[in-house]
């Protein structure tokens, strides 16, 4: 019983969508569908909201390492939680949207989680720089390769690949970095990406029949009990 | 007084000019230019052939309207400028709409939250019968034409257009409601510069709507479905009668098994990151897999496993893969719930904790698998300088490269859903690999026989693959 | 606690003191809230500055806006999930009173007893808290698991996949007139045609040399091992040209944060 | 091509100092590594940062050509006719903000000085507060004749990702059963002619995760035969080149894509010459990080093949 309903479900459910897309009366149940994926994601949040509180209490009660911190979550996580889902100082009250202007749950997504969120992002411009420094570097014949072919579409997106390879006549512009690089994206680097696509196109087709006809089930753990 | 109908001259041309890109009609001619354009435009030739059948592949509540252009557009005078349609309707579709908008100034009104003393939900249902009484009339009041009724504008469409679909809305108190299996009557009139000169057609009609069982437009897709399914099980029941299959070393897979036993020797735990993929991903049921092996080894080498997720499903879901991969290697006991843990739902914040624990825990291997976004380099880069062996695996094209990069090993794209079936050696999922091996071959053969045909000028071939829906 | 670490507590507590006190006064002017919103630029500001110190390594500034950052996001997001997906859309479909309550507008007719299903769906996914009937919890599991693969089996069958296929069935010859003509109008033009008809061969057996490097049942060796060398060499270019592409994105992104930095939190720049 | 900037900026006392300050280290990092010497990641991260900040605090700015992808998305929104529909969606979140909220801008002036009437809606949860910031400080702001409900509208954001493009193909409202400020669907004037996303002129989808840009054209574009337009971050611009131009009209890629649609814009609309454009002012910075990059991996191979030398030694 217990493995053999989820994958019954998953194979119904499964079948039925890929029926839907061939036969017009049911062309909507794939968009109902996904509407009730999204309620049942909502009531997956309350199981994270509960996994995050445990983690953190346990932290707490337990005094492990960097437990003062524990605090810091707790106490964002309780007053961002009531006042969003209370819509606390809200101008418009329960009839606005949460993010209302001027509401303090925007204030808080303004003011704590654009910068943090912004400045995590923006650390990247740093790790682009030291993973070039780092491993760009003509190691073996694939590494040397792709070496060269950053190099030049860097060189591209700057003035400098203009005034370096300026002097190389109309006849053979395409060796100018700009349009070298525009070239590069648009032949080599076309048939890579397109060649992945079809290999994943492929892969996630056949996952999902695997997963459709229950060959596939790690997804559902065993169960040993 | 001049300035202001030139302005209205050059707005209108402006519209014609638009009109033959548009798909929405432009602005209809309005009364102050009748005057400035010339009246003298003789009437353009109607158009002829004209056809109305029901829109096929669909789930009705749409006519579809087939015509030769008139004789004077692009041709002849080139006095047309587009075409009006014109359904024919009984007076009684007045009432409902009056009855719809009714209801729906009742409905503003409960929003509205208003304290009129008056029963409101009563009255929507009272003018809901009012208006379900009506449409039960309707096909009757169809059937009468030309009696009761009158022709109305559905459309205008440019110059040139030779087919219209008048789409309807399949919801009864929607407003562009078109019933199934009742008789419609069409007509298109040929309009010109002035509006008061254009040629109706002759009437077409009764013509009737309905739904299909069957989209014959997605055969391709139905021919490759069915062919990609047979090819699949052909190859799962060759695989379980015990036929080999070879599969080639996945260089990253391999890596795996070393770096647990490099953790265990350092005594430092092992870190797997899901990415932010949700358990629909095909790439974090393949990182499942994945997990489930790593754990194994993990349990058997008594190292310990850090497994933070982003989505809470996912969570669940790798806490029981982990859990029955501990009770498989016989160390139930040893398992702890702690080890996967849900972070937060919020890309850059589970960055932010992942590398805290990099740093913190120092762990001897990281394993990405799964979906990756823009974190990708910010895991790898910290994971590289916390000095960790790394392994990932991605179906997202564009992380690909940061991992290739800042990684000791990648799997790419294919070769992440590849590894499941590789680490679990099930005849039936190197079967489904088999298949899909010759799937590439089929593609390999198809591109090149596109090629030919491109070459050859045959464009059906290639028609044949452009699929719509 | 060491000295230093309480030197540095201090003064970075002190500096934002300073901080906010400067900020307010300078903004007096432009709004009734000058203490507040003072606060909140600071505020961000020395969120922005506690991250960026990971960079140098990791320490309790960096820890605290970690910590942060992962207690209220989660929250926000839940409280996102509840209005948007529960409020927004399953409430106007199943209960009027609750429409009304939450001021949503219901729409009887949109009255649809289905959307009880995934409600009954969550309520199983949350008894995997029960160690008892935590089995459970599967079925909605299934249930999604078998949704998003009806839907990609069709969709990637479609769209990645026979659309991809068609789309390298490009012309190898180009404005083809004759060999004589090619030869006399050889050039590296970038517009020219031999290098339109050196794209699509790229292109043509570069997708070709790609998916036989993702052949797994067979042993790569031979001219079935030379393309796959060439395909992974194609690869590489890919992920070269992208990582290059990338970098000026990173950048605007840190440009974006130091610009918040001097014009917003310093005014130093307008 | 170079504008006379540059060499203006001698004169700027800070600039040239910052500039001194960059070129003379990466000469140094430069001898160093001839002596097979490796740089600390430290060193980088702080070359980058001067690199981004000097430009910002003393402005550089170098001019820039609409390339023929970004070329095509300004045509097509200039040819449609006045009152045409078009769909903005703000598919990203403050994260990706300063990369293509520019573009959003740009777009949304193009769209409103052209008359087209806009629906902006997003697929990001966070991306709805971004859409009010552009309602504000763009709309707002500069187009003050233009009514909400009227000219444009804001639907905001809905959960379900691809599944809300796979509803609103065939039916807007059942997705949207009111916009933001909760006007029931049928009450909005703008939104009169449009019942699904198949009666609208362009789709222009700002973002670059997902959903995004290709969940609009495998979802919505393709089946729907709607011209998909997008921006999209810089990291995910190679990754449409397949789609175009068959599946995607043009796209703008990153802040050079922002960057060229902003001078374009500016170029045959002199009103907008006074407004912010922020993907030409990100441009300085960006090509002096550029240029610090490539040096850097320069200097990397360098000491990589004085080191392999001196081994085999």
């Amino acid at each position: 019983m217990r493995r053999e309903v989820p994958l019954f479900i998953t194979f119904f459910i499964g079948m039925l969508l890929i029926f839907s897309v061939f036969i017009p009366p049911m062309e909507s149940l794939g968009e109902d569908f996904t509407v009730f994926f999204d309620i049942i994601a909502v009531f997956a949040f309350f199981l994270g909201g509960g996994n995050l509180l445990r983690v953190h209490v346990s932290k707490l009660t337990r005094q492990k390492r960097d437990w003062q911190y524990s605090i810091v979550t707790l106490l964002g996580f309780a007053v961002t939680l009531v006042i969003g889902l209370f819509k606390i100082g809200n101008p418009g009250g329960i009839a606005a949207a949460p993010t209302a202007a001027g509401s303090l749950f925007q204030e808080i997504f303004d003011y704590c989680l654009v910068p943090l969120g912004a400045t995590m992002y923006s650390l990247l411009a740093f790790f682009v720089a030291s993973a070039s420094y780092r491993a760009f570097r003509a190691k073996n014949r694939e590494a040397t390769i792709l070496l060269i072919a950053a190099f030049i579409i860097l060189l591209g997106r700057t003035p400098f690949g203009t005034v370096v390879t300026g002097w190389i006549p109309e006849s053979f512009d395409v060796l100018q970095v700009p349009n070298l690089a525009v070239w590069i994206m648009n032949a080599p680097n076309l048939a890579g990406q397109r060649a992945i696509m079809i290999g994943i196109g492929l892969g996630v087709v056949s996952m999902s029949l695997r997963v459709i006809l229950g060959i596939e089930r790690t997804y559902l753990g065993e169960d040993k009990s | 007084m001049a300035l202001y109908k030139w302005f209205f001259v050059l707005g209108f041309i402006f519209c014609l000019c638009g009109m033959a890109t548009a798909q929405e009609s432009g602005v209809p001619p309005d009364s102050a230019n009748i005057d400035t354009i010339s009246q003298s435009i003789p009437p353009p030739a109607p158009v002829t052939d004209l056809q109305a059948f029901d829109t096929r592949n669909d789930h009705g509540h749409s006519i579809t309207l087939k015509w030769k252009k008139s004789a004077d557009d692009g041709a002849g005078n080139n006095s047309v400028i587009g075409y009006e349609i014109y359904t024919w309707e009984p007076n009684m579709v007045d009432s409902m709409a009056q009855l719809r908008s009714e209801i729906d100034q009742v409905r503003a009104a409960i929003y509205g939250g208003k304290k009129t003393g008056e029963d409101l939900k009563k009255k929507i249902r009272t003018l809901k019968d009012q208006y379900d009484i009506l449409l039960e009339q309707l096909t009757v009041a169809h059937a009468g034409y030309p009696e009761g009724g009158e022709w109305r504008l559905v459309d205008k469409v440019p110059a040139g257009t030779e087919t219209y679909v008048h789409l309807g809305s399949k919801e009864k108190l929607a407003e562009g409601y078109i019933p199934d299996y009742t008789d419609l009557y069409y007509r298109v009139d040929a309009l010109t510069a002035d509006s008061v000169v254009k040629t109706p057609s002759v009437v077409v009609g009764p013509v009737q709507c309905y739904g299909q069982w069957f989209n014959t437009e997605q055969v391709p897709v139905l021919i490759t479905v069915i062919l990609f399914g047979v090819l699949i099980l052909y190859f799962v029941m060759l695989a379980r009668k015990g036929k080999e299959i070879y599969v080639r070393p996945i260089g990253g897979i391999e890596a795996v098994d070393d770096a647990i036993g490099r953790a265990t020797e350092m005594g430092k735990p092992i870190l797997y990151v899901l990415g932010l993929g949700s358990v629909s991903d095909v790439a974090t049921i393949a990182a499942f897999t994945i997990l489930q092996r790593v754990a194994k080894k993990v349990a058997e080498y008594q190292t310990d496993l850090i497994v933070p997720t982003y989505d809470p499903i996912v969570m669940s879901v790798a806490q029981d893969v982990v859990k029955s991969a501990y009770y498989d290697a016989g160390r139930a006991d040893t398992y702890k719930e702690d080890s996967v843990f849900f972070v937060t739902q919020s890309q850059f914040a589970y960055v932010a904790a992942v590398n805290g624990i990099m740093l913190r825990d120092l762990p001897a291997t990281n394993v990405y698998m799964g979906k990756f976004y823009a974190e990708s380099l910010l895991l790898a880069e910290t994971g590289a300088l916390a000095g960790s062996i790394q392994i990932s695996g991605t179906d997202e094209i564009a992380q690909m490269p940061f991992f290739i990069v800042a990684c000791d090993y990648t799997l790419i794209g294919e070769e992440l859903y590849a590894a499941s079936a590789y680490l679990g050696r099930e005849p039936i999922l190197l079967g489904s690999l088999k298949a899909q091996d010759y799937a590439k071959a089929a593609i390999i053969i198809l591109s090149i026989l596109g090629i030919i045909a491109t070459v050859l000028g045959f464009t059906w071939f290639t028609e044949f693959f452009h699929v719509t829906s | 606690m060491k000295r230093t670490t309480v030197l540095v507590m201090v003064g970075a507590i002190v500096i934002f003191g300073i901080s906010w006190v400067l900020k307010s006064m300078s903004l007096t002017s432009t709004t009734d809230h000058y203490i507040a919103k003072g606060f909140a630029i600071t505020f961000a500001a020395f969120l922005t500055l506690c991250i960026f110190s990971f960079l140098y390594k990791d320490n309790p500034f960096y820890k605290f806006a970690e910590h942060l950052f992962v207690g209220v996001s989660a929250a926000f997001w839940m409280s996102m999930g509840f209005w948007s997906t529960i409020v927004g859309n399953l409430i106007p479909r199943v209960s009027e009173t609750l429409s009304n309550y939450f001021k949503v507008p219901y729409h009887p007719e949109s009255y649809n007893p289905f959307y009880f299903l995934p409600v009954f769906l969550g309520i199983l996914l949350l008894l995997r808290l029960s160690r008892k009937v935590g089995w459970v919890s599967r079925w909605p599991l299934a249930f999604i698991v078998g949704t998003t693969a009806g839907f990609n089996f069709i969709r990637y069958l479609r769209s990645d996949f026979i659309e991809q296929v068609s789309a390298t069935f490009v012309p190898l010859l180009v404005d083809w007139q004759g060999i004589g003509h090619f030869f006399s109008n050889l050039s590296l033009s970038s517009t020219g045609q031999f290098v339109a008809m050196l794209s699509n061969w790229v292109i043509f057996f570069g997708v070709l040399c790609g998916i036989i490097y993702f052949f797994f049942s067979k042993e790569h060796k031979g001219v079935f091992g030379g393309a796959s060398k060439i395909g992974i060499w194609i690869l590489m270019i890919t992920f070269g040209a992208s990582f290059g592409y990338t970098v000026m994105g990173r950048i605007s992104l840190l440009v974006g944060r130091i610009t918040f930095l001097f014009k917003d939190w310093l005014s130093l720049i307008s | 091509m170079f504008y006379p900037g540059p060499l203006v900026a001698l004169v700027d006392i800070g600039r040239t100092i910052s500039l001194v300050i960059i070129g003379g280290g990466l000469l140094w990092l430069f001898i160093r590594a001839l002596k097979g010497k490796e740089v600390d990641r430290r060193v980088i991260f702080l070359f980058i940062f001067i690199a981004v900040a000097t430009p910002i605090l003393f402005p550089i700015t170098f001019g820039e050509k609409a390339t023929r992808v970004v070329k095509a998305v300004y045509d097509k929104i200039e040819s449609l006719p006045a009152g045409s529909t078009v769909i903005i969606s703000f598919d990203f979140d403050p994260a990706m903000a300063p990369e293509v909220q520019p573009m959003a801008n740009a777009i949304t002036r193009h769209c409103l000085v052209k008359g087209h009437k806009i629906i902006f809606m997003s697929l990001f949860a966070t991306g709805q507060a971004l859409l009010t910031q552009t309602l504000r400080d763009v709309v707002e702001t500069e187009f003050p004749d233009k009514k909400e409900e009227v000219d444009y509208v804001n639907l905001g954001y809905k959960a379900g990702n691809e599944g809300v493009l796979n509803v609103i193909i065939s039916d807007f409202k059942k997705m949207f059963p009111t916009d933001v400020n909760n006007i029931p669907y049928d009450s909005i004037p703008a939104l009169d002619d449009v019942s699904s996303c198949k009666d609208v002129d362009l789709i222009v989808s700002i973002g670059g995760g997902k959903p995004g840009v290709k969940e609009w054209v495998l979802f919505v574009g393709d089946p729907g035969r709607v011209p998909v337009a997008c921006g999209v971050a810089a990291v995910v611009a190679p990754q449409m080149y397949p789609y175009y131009p068959k599946q995607l009209l043009g796209l703008l890629g990153g802040i050079k894509g922002a960057a060229e649609y902003e001078s374009e814009l500016i170029h045959n609309y002199p009103r907008f010459k006074d407004v912010d454009t922020p993907g030409l002012r990100m441009m300085g910075p960006q090509t002096l990080a550029h240029m610090v990059i490539i040096t850097f991996i320069l200097i990397g191979n360098l000491s990589f093949f004085i080191k392999k030398r001196k081994d085999r030694q």
